[in-house]
Order: C-alpha cells, then structure tokens, then sequence
C-alpha cells in the first residue's frame, strides 16, 4: 500500500473510533497487507501529526494509543458551544485517587493510614465505575483485601502517556527532614 | 514564635461576628462550625491547618500548643454536638500522649522505640504530600473540562456481520460429547419412568385417529394397574394442555369425550 | 482576528458540532469581531476544503451545512476493521447440527431425546436461515413432526462431497456411543 493512503487510512480510523488507537489496533487496519509494520505505521503517525501544525486540531497519543484533540489554543474560542459544566470532583475522591496513582498498588487500608479517615465505599465505587482504577490482585494477609491500580483509561483522561508523566510529588526530603527533627527534639 | 496571622487565612469569611467566649485564635461562629469542618478531609488536615496558619515548620511543632488548640477546637464542636468522626478523638488521645510523654524524661535504654512525635510529624509530611499531589492532580489538563476530544461519526460506512465459523472437528467433538451425555442418562430415565407418557401419548393419539369422540373411560385401559391409568390420565392432560386433543361433555356428569385436534 | 486563527476554529468547531453547521451558525463564533464576515468564513473553509486533500478525511457542504466526514476511498479498509468478531455458535447448536448431519432425517423431539434437554426454536432457525439444514418431510406419527436433514450447502461449507464423507465414528467408545444413539432413537 502507498504511504499516503496508510496514512489516509490510519486517519480516518482515528477519527471515527470512539477511543484513542494503539498501534497493535492500526495494525488491524493493514491485515492483508503483510508489507505494512508497526515501524511503517510509526512514521505515517509522525507525519500526520506534521500534517496538523497550524490547524484547529492536533493528533496526541496517550497511554492507550492515538486520538485527535482540539488545540488547546482554540478552546477559548468554542467556549460558548462548550457550555456543559465539567464535573469537580470532591478532595477525598482526589486523594485516594492520588494515593493509588502514586503508590499503586495499594489497599483500602493503607489509603485510609495516609489519609487519616476512612474512604467510603461510594469513592471506590466512583472511581473504579469511571475505570480509573481496577483491582489488580489481593494481598496476601488476613482478609485478602484487595489492591487497586490506575488503568490506561485514568491516563488519557488525564491527558497522559505513562504514570511517569504524573506530576513529581512533593519533595520529601526525607532523609534531611530527618535529621532536622533529630536536631530539633534535641533543643526541645 | 509568630503569632497567628488570621488575616492571610482562607477561612477568614466565616470569621466575623464571633463570641468573646471562644478561644482567641478561634475565629469561627457556631453555625459556621459544620461548615468549616466539613472543609478539612481528617484530623490531619485539620492539624495541618493548625500548623500553616501559625506559619510553623511542621519538623518543629510546639506540641503543647498545638495539642492545646487541637482540643479547643475538638471540645468546641463536641460542646455543640456535632457528631465527630471517631478519627478526630483519636487524633485528640494521640496528641496527649505525645505532649504527656514529651514532659516525662527519656530514659536512655528507650532509644530503640520510635520518638511517638517523630510518628506524628511523619505522618504529617505524608498527608501533607498527597494533599498536594490532589490538588495537582486536579489541576491537570483533563478530558470534558480542557480537552476536547474530535470524533467523526461512521454511520455511512457499512460494517459487515460475519458469521461463525465451525470445524468439523468441532462438530465431532459436539456430536461424541452428546452422546456420552446420553448414555450416562438413559438407564435413569428407564428405571424412574417404566411407562413413558411420552409413549403414551402417541398411543393415546393413535387411538384418537380411528373414530371421531372416545369415551374418556375407554382410554384409561386398566391392564397396566394404577400406574397405567395414571400415566394415561397425565397424557391425556398433557396434550390437552398442547392443543393436541379436547375434552366434550354433554351436560354436567355426562360421560367425558376425547377427540383429536387435527392439525390442517 | 488572523485569518489562519480563523480557519483554526471553523475547523475545531466543524469537528465538536454533532451536525452540519452553516455558515450563520459559525458566524456566531465570532460575535465580539466585527471584521469577520459570512464571506471571510466562506473563504477560510474553501482553503480548509483544500488542506484536507489527499487526506483520509475531507470537509463536505451538505444540505444543512459543513460537515466532516470519511473519503470514499478509505471506507473499504475501515469498513472490514470495523466488523466485530463473529460469534461463537452454542455447544448446544454444534450438537443438535451433528445429530441433524449424522441421523438425518430426524426430528426435533428425536433430537431432544438424545440431549436430554429442549431445542431451542432459535436454534433451529439459525441453522435453517444459514441453509445449513433443510426440513425434508414429516414423520407419520401424531403430530407430524417435521424431518430435518443437511442440505448442499452443508456439505460445502465443510469441504465434503457426500455425507459418506462425514468422518466414521471409529474407537470403541464411540461405537458404544453409535449403538447409544440408535438406542435412544428407537425408543422415542
């Protein structure tokens, strides 16, 4: 196949799935065609996201694959169509959701040790209905809880590609605070 | 030690009109007390709170003090019975503890058990840092709220319905699958039903196509015993119930007719 | 505002809209500037229309307006990667098509019979609308059950020339299993 119909193909498909596309998923695209290669379709991708400097949208890629976006630039100007009120969400629904984030993977229980209160059942239940999260196994103490995780789905909605791309957490300066305390229990 | 600088504080909106009764640095009006608890997410916020708005270090708490105005305000919202979260009261024991034991002299030999306000202060930090990482975490771009995601419908484009496929080895499998089902069943079904009213029915039938009515009596042939007769009666019940056959009578405890529905 | 701004977001704007959107509809857009004007947008689309050539998209005037929508030339491709994965028949259509093709003719209670348990009316009309299995008479009993037996097409699609193809049932156990079946025939 021609490079610029895979790359015609590649678009279009991005456009009409209802979520972002990874390679493997692209890949399907080209079943018959034994000449066409993730790398192949790497390079179509680079190209086409060329193809969009300057205008209105861009192609991004997320954790789970591929997906078009309205340039962040050009949002203002659609305020007035985009009238719905996003969603906020409650500080303890952050919390937990930044402790399995961060720490990952973590029970009920050592959420609820951070955070000094108890995570109620509706805060799990939101989060993993949202398939933010998902429970990636149970730890092997009495009562089994179960251990949560964050998906690929919490990443493209938060616009990310690996937890990596998490902001860092706040410096913990662990080992200097430390030795601070020791020096202030001393004069104390 | 800096004091309390409650005009940088966010809560400061709550804090006017206050009774002379509270604590000085609590600036907070009794109906503004649920509120101003429902704004702090665990007794750690709270300390936290207590410890940012006097510009402490959180390595280098007054324990005392911070004890101190951690029960006023404990005390404060019990005295206007507010339920409080059993975690708050917790908390409350715990900083007890640590000023009672931070008043006593270390003995050397305790070295090796954890300094409780070290606990304390690590935890602290901990919340301290999640707290931060929620609210970055909110602050991220995210989908709805700042980014707008592109889609094209694709309703013009037909998408095919393939059918199964099978092997027919898959048909194999089936077909030996079912009949060692099969032969695991049957002697069962032999020993439970000596006289099938399955058969039956088909007899019954039989016997309905020669003439048009049959007395009910005559169906009920007794050779076979109750047995018989029984299961005659429930073949009989089950094709009425099928539409197969119907029942006449001439007028109230005339004898019963049979018939056979014929099928057209 | 700067007429490649202004394309910018006709484009975005085309994308989010979930119909075709005319021109005084994208006039709005632009309320609070005076210079922009129906002609302005007509000639920020029409170069629009052009950047999408040779892509796998392109921007079409319809009855009621703008719209985006997939080229002609890419819908063979996605149309097939589309399709969901077929099915799987039911162990329970397997077995009832394997009596059908090695006791043919046969009825449905004959069928019944032997797997202890009803068959479905679906079941039978997913074999009879895939022209797998043909009804070839009625058996001479109360009733008139109908007779199923393998049609052509049957033989086709599983590569046989007769039903003398149909692979023996060979080892002893499957010949008890043969015997099972004439058994549990005669009976019904």
């Amino acid at each position: 196949m021609h490079s610029n119909s895979i790359k015609a193909t590649l678009e279009a498909a991005i456009f009409i799935a209802d979520e972002p596309l990874s390679i493997d998923r692209l890949l399907e695209l080209f079943e018959d065609d034994q000449a066409v290669t993730p790398n192949i379709i790497r390079e179509a991708l680079a190209t086409l996201q060329k193809d969009y400097d300057g205008h209105g949208i861009e192609l991004c890629e997320v954790a789970s694959g591929y997906r078009f976006q309205v340039r962040v630039d050009v949002v203002p100007s659609l305020s007035k169509w985009l009238q719905e009120r996003p969603e906020k969400y409650s500080r303890s629904l952050l919390e937990t959701l930044a402790l399995i984030a961060y720490r990952q993977p973590i029970t009920r229980a050592d959420i609820e040790q951070v955070r000094g209160v108890a995570v109620s059942t509706q805060t799990i239940k939101t989060l993993m209905a949202r398939e933010w999260i998902k429970i990636t196994g149970h730890r092997d103490v009495p009562g089994k809880p179960a251990l949560y995780a964050t998906t690929k789905k919490f990443l493209d909605y938060f616009d990310l590609k690996s937890l990596a791309d998490l902001p860092e957490l706040l410096n913990s300066q662990e080992d200097e605070g430390a030795k601070q305390l020791e020096l202030s229990l001393e004069e104390s | 030690m800096n004091e309390p600088h409650t005009e940088k504080n966010p809560l400061t909106i709550i804090v006017k009109g206050l009774p002379t009764e509270l604590p000085h640095d609590l600036y907070i009006p009794p109906d503004a007390l649920e509120v101003f608890l429902e704004a702090f997410e665990g007794p750690l916020d709270l300390l936290l709170y207590l410890i940012k708005k006097q510009n402490l270090d959180i390595l280098d708490i007054p324990m005392a003090k911070i004890t101190l105005q951690y029960q006023e305000y404990i005390n404060l919202m019990q005295g206007l019975k507010l339920e409080l979260a059993a975690e708050y009261l917790l908390m409350s024991a715990m900083l007890a503890e640590i000023k009672s034991r931070l008043l006593l002299p270390r003995p050397v030999s305790e070295t090796s058990e954890e300094d409780p306000r070290m606990t304390l202060i690590k935890r602290l930090k901990e919340y301290e840092q999640f707290k931060k990482a929620a609210e970055d975490l909110d602050s991220l771009p995210r989908v709805d709220r700042d980014i707008q995601l592109v889609h094209i419908g694709h309703d013009n484009i037909p998408v095919e319905r393939p059918l199964p496929t099978v092997k027919l080895e898959e048909l194999m499998t089936a077909l030996l699958e079912v009949l060692s089902r099969a032969k695991l069943r049957n002697p069962h079904l032999i020993e439970q039903e000596p006289i099938s009213v399955r058969a039956r029915m088909a007899s019954v039938l039989e016997k309905l196509q020669t003439s048009d009515f049959v007395p009910f009596q005559r169906l009920l042939a007794q050779v076979e015993g109750k047995m018989g007769v029984v299961v005659t009666f429930i073949a009989i019940l089950e094709l009425l119930k099928q539409s197969a056959v119907e029942i006449v009578q001439q007028q109230a405890y005339a004898p019963l007719h049979v018939r056979a529905i014929l099928s057209t």
